[in-house]
């Protein structure tokens, strides 16, 4: 397999590395770069967030499985990222409790410590445009997913001794909104983490750094970040956020309040706009989740929704955490539409928007939206989201 | 619970005893019941002054024109079903004790926490009044605050659902 | 619980919030920088890998749970990193095959794709320090753990037609060492991937940027990095590395050659050398992992060795991945050892250093060196390794 | 096998095919029985200039010395057991035919992939007799070099554990 040629200087050089391969910039001719203090993205990968004024969308278009990079974690906050000294803070808890305590976060890294894999949400994650062109990035992009780790707030309650008659708690962080939710104690009892670290390492400024409550599968302004208070309660306190945010115009002229779960949903991240699709096989993928449990399956329908297929759940399916599908289809060129749509264990199945808004009424406000995604595909390749109704 | 705690000894002694000092710095939430409210009073004529210098720029000389989130609901629109027109403290406030909560804790949002109790009560009396639910010349204080009947309480219902096929 | 003071120009201020809260960086009195395209670490947070000249190893005792953010993975190659970009890159499959065939990148990423979280780890894993003053990154930092998604080895076998004598392959990379290592092409059908994406995004330049071959369980440098070219053969190719490199004498005078697998192993991060342990509760952590399948057990020991303890393991327990494993323990004040010993689903339990050596022979080289760690813990607080022997 | 194939279609058609002579540009590894191996020869003496003008900063005058890998074995060193002394290509190469291969693909390593076939052949030679395997005046091409019998084959043997309880 090696060429030999003789050159003017009656030598045999090594054709089989061609003239091509002598280059400069040919990798293997020259040593790169020693092993360093921290690693950087390859100079040809520039994945990003889509900022605006009080968010920032994780890219999940340019995903390939289920982890987001703590760099691209989505952002929502009501004041900006604020900057704590992980030496001077403390996190109190009182109210209806036997002691009133404060603890460091060398404190909170004292105690039994819990990992789990989960995904978070903004309850306002749903965008469309009415000519279709948006990334899965702006439809859907307020969802993440991250290794949290931290203390179990159970753990807290039983140290400070929680009073049975302490039904809510709030939860206050020290962000210039000085953010609050009320919580019921059972989620404090039941799953709630205090976590000060996120993909193995101590979780980024935007996820709440250094600590942040943590609620698994529950809308992401209720897992308050940056957290400096605990008050037990025998009442929710009926914050800003809880009244005039974070609920919903419902049937019967009634507003929804406490609208905790996040319903199951799921999206296709590819293909999906911007992508020109090239006839033949192609693998349908995406993230389907549920705030209710595990996903029991994801069907794929490639003909507008007139046959639906099960697509392959990628392993391990873990409770309330984005769940990766991929779902084989051979396109033969024809205009058509593609959809996904999640089943939780509850036995939930994702709605179609027109689905959801005969449920709730026409004025259904920002939040709780999991409509099923429509992306239509041209007979040229173009792929474009169709607008929900 | 996620934690086996079978084995764990009855505390973990890490942590301190929180002072009352150190609570009563960091306790300013207001309860519905008007748990929390602190002394002192407003009256809408302060308010306005108040909201004029430090408001208006960002929710509009009445409230309505923003840049920023509108906060007062037109007198034209409360005719309306609230479903038909832009969130307000009108409209879709349930609680008054909530509007100095938030005021005192996030408001002015370029300067937040550094309105006096007075002048919060005063631009709570001002908002109040200028979504025409108190009258002008009302005084708001810790005891009048938390008797206020918000026009939206009636609307608000707690989520009940709990997964399951129907789609609600 | 607000205390209310006149001041000097007669106006009621808002003592609930006292003097020092008002000072610039009270993150509470100012909004804070708006939502952003990319994260990046708190200013208070600095980990680091620790780089030789050939290697660089993550911080294990840095982290608090089993994945390793890109950025901190461990490093080793041969000849650098080198830079390669994307659009020109190409994964060639020949010899024994019914097809030669010539792979672009954007072509692997059409095959349907799998993803799994598992550990990599250097078979020279293995370091002492006779003054006991040694970290776990220092002892054992060539592991890590990530995310993995790519195409399976075995769908591109499919595709080229891997021909029935065809019992070797070798995978070659495009670095400056040109690495190369013959596998057995049964690896390949069972469980290698062709990577392509490491935590979510692309796979990082020092991890093998744009592709690489991933073998599960495996000695890291036969998972070859910058991967250009397979070539199925009958026979393995006895390459520098796994004849010259990655061989260990054993007894009798031999030398182990294709020793694969990781043996399992386990050690405990927290507490380790440097920390200044307090008296009282203390959960020890620390990550256990092996080649050959699942962690089944980890058992802990806190008086060097007398009596065991079954520690507590972080679920989901997976394949071939770094399982974190917690154990309270209440530490009086009085010297002893600590040590932690990992069992896996083939029945194999960590030796002791002397138990490896008297197994192979005194003089067994630096490959595959999996011993129990031990950490003394002084009464002044002090942790220190235990030289081995 | 983790992939549940049993609906794929026989062939996705992505990849194309690869021509000759890209593979034979590609196709650079060496193996024991000579395949692979390119015309051309070299001797111990040419390979000793060499050595000295591109290797010996490295691997020392008489590649003993360093700073980089030991690849010489003394003559002192012939008579004890192998585990006792460093490793070199007389006491820990098992075939011939690596070491034209790793020395065409990585060195030098300031300048891998510079050499000639016939460069690669003498230096290649010059290493086999410093390590006492060849005569001074042997010529090594690819019919000699997979017939050398290495010192060291006689070691290597294939690691055959599985897992279970036994330690090895
Ligand atoms: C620099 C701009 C700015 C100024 C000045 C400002 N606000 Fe605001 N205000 C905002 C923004 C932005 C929000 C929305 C914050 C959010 O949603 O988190 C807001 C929200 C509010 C809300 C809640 C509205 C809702 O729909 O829930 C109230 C009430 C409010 N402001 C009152 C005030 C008062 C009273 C003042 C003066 C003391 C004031 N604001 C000054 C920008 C401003
Ligand atoms: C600039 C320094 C440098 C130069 C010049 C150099 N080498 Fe090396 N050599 C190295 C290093 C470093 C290694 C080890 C590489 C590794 O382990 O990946 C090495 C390894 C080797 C090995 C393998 C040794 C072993 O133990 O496996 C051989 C054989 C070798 N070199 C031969 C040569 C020859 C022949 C030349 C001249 C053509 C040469 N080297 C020039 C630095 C050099
Ligand atoms: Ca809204
Ligand atoms: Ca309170
Ligand atoms: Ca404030
Ligand atoms: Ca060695
Ligand atoms: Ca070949
Ligand atoms: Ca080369
Ligand atoms: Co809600
Ligand atoms: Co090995």
């Amino acid at each position: 397999a090696v060429v030999l040629v003789q050159t003017a200087i009656g030598k045999t050089v090594q054709a089989a590395i061609p003239e091509g391969a002598f280059i400069h910039d040919d990798p293997t001719k020259k040593p790169g770069p020693l092993p360093s203090l921290l690693g950087s993205r390859s100079q040809f990968e520039k994945p990003v967030r889509l900022p605006s004024d009080t968010s920032s969308r994780t890219p999940l278009q340019d995903l390939y499985s289920t982890l987001t990079p703590a760099d691209l974690h989505y952002e929502r906050h009501h004041a900006g990222v604020p900057t704590i000294n992980p030496e001077a803070y403390e996190l109190y808890i009182h109210g209806l409790v036997e002691k009133s305590m404060k603890f460091t976060l060398a404190d909170l890294k004292r105690f039994p410590a819990f990992s789990r894999i989960c995904f978070l949400e903004c309850s306002g994650n749903y965008r469309s445009k009415a000519d279709g062109k948006i990334t899965p990035q702006g439809i859907a992009g307020l969802t993440s997913q991250s290794e949290w780790t931290g203390v179990m707030l159970s753990t807290l309650f039983r140290e400070v001794g929680v009073k049975p008659k302490a039904t809510w708690f709030l939860a206050e962080g020290s962000d210039a909104a000085v953010m609050t939710r009320s919580i019921p104690v059972a989620k404090g009892w039941h799953d709630a983490m205090i976590a000060y670290a996120q993909n193995g390492e101590a979780i980024r400024p935007e996820q709440g750094y250094p600590a942040r409550l943590f609620l698994p599968g529950w809308e992401g302004n209720t897992s308050v970040k940056w957290l400096r208070r605990l008050e037990l309660s025998d009442a929710p306190f009926m914050t800003r956020e809880e009244t005039s945010k974070y609920t919903e115009p419902i049937k019967d002229g009634k507003i929804r309040q406490f609208s905790f779960d996040m319903d199951a949903r799921s999206i296709i991240t590819f293909p999906a706009y911007p992508v020109q699709l090239e006839k033949g096989w192609i693998e349908i993928r995406g993230i389907a989740w549920s705030g209710r449990g595990k996903i029991s399956k994801v069907e794929v329908s490639t003909d507008a929704g007139k046959t639906w297929q099960v697509a392959r759940l990628q392993e391990p399916v873990l409770d309330k955490a984005h769940t990766y599908f991929r779902h084989l289809w051979q396109w033969n060129g024809n205009e058509t539409e593609i959809m996904s749509r999640a089943l939780d264990e509850t036995g939930y199945r994702q709605p179609t928007m027109s689905q959801l808004l005969a449920a709730r009424g026409e004025s259904t406000g920002g939040y709780h939206l999991n409509p099923i995604t429509t992306w239509l595909v041209k007979q040229d390749g173009q792929v474009l989201n169709k607008p929900d109704r | 619970t996620i934690a086996d705690t079978t084995h764990w000894p009855p505390t973990f002694g890490f942590g301190k005893l929180a002072t009352t000092q150190e609570l009563a710095t960091l306790d300013i939430d207001i309860r519905p019941d008007g748990q929390g409210l602190p002394a002192g009073s407003g009256t809408v004529t302060a308010g306005k002054a108040i909201y004029a210098s430090k408001c208006a720029a960002c929710h509009g000389k009445t409230g309505v024109e923003g840049p920023n989130n509108r906060l007062v609901e037109t007198a034209a629109e409360r005719t309306e079903n609230y479903k038909t027109k832009e969130k307000t403290i009108g409209n879709y406030w349930p609680y008054a004790t909530t509007l100095f909560d938030y005021i005192r804790r996030a408001m002015p949002f370029n300067a937040p926490g550094s309105l006096t109790n007075d002048e919060v009560y005063a631009l709570t009396a001002f908002l109040l009044h200028a979504n025409n639910i108190i009258a002008p010349d009302a005084k708001i204080n810790a005891q009048t605050l938390p008797q206020i009947i918000m026009p939206a309480r009636q609307y608000f219902v707690t989520d009940d659902r709990k997964g399951g096929p129907e789609v609600r």
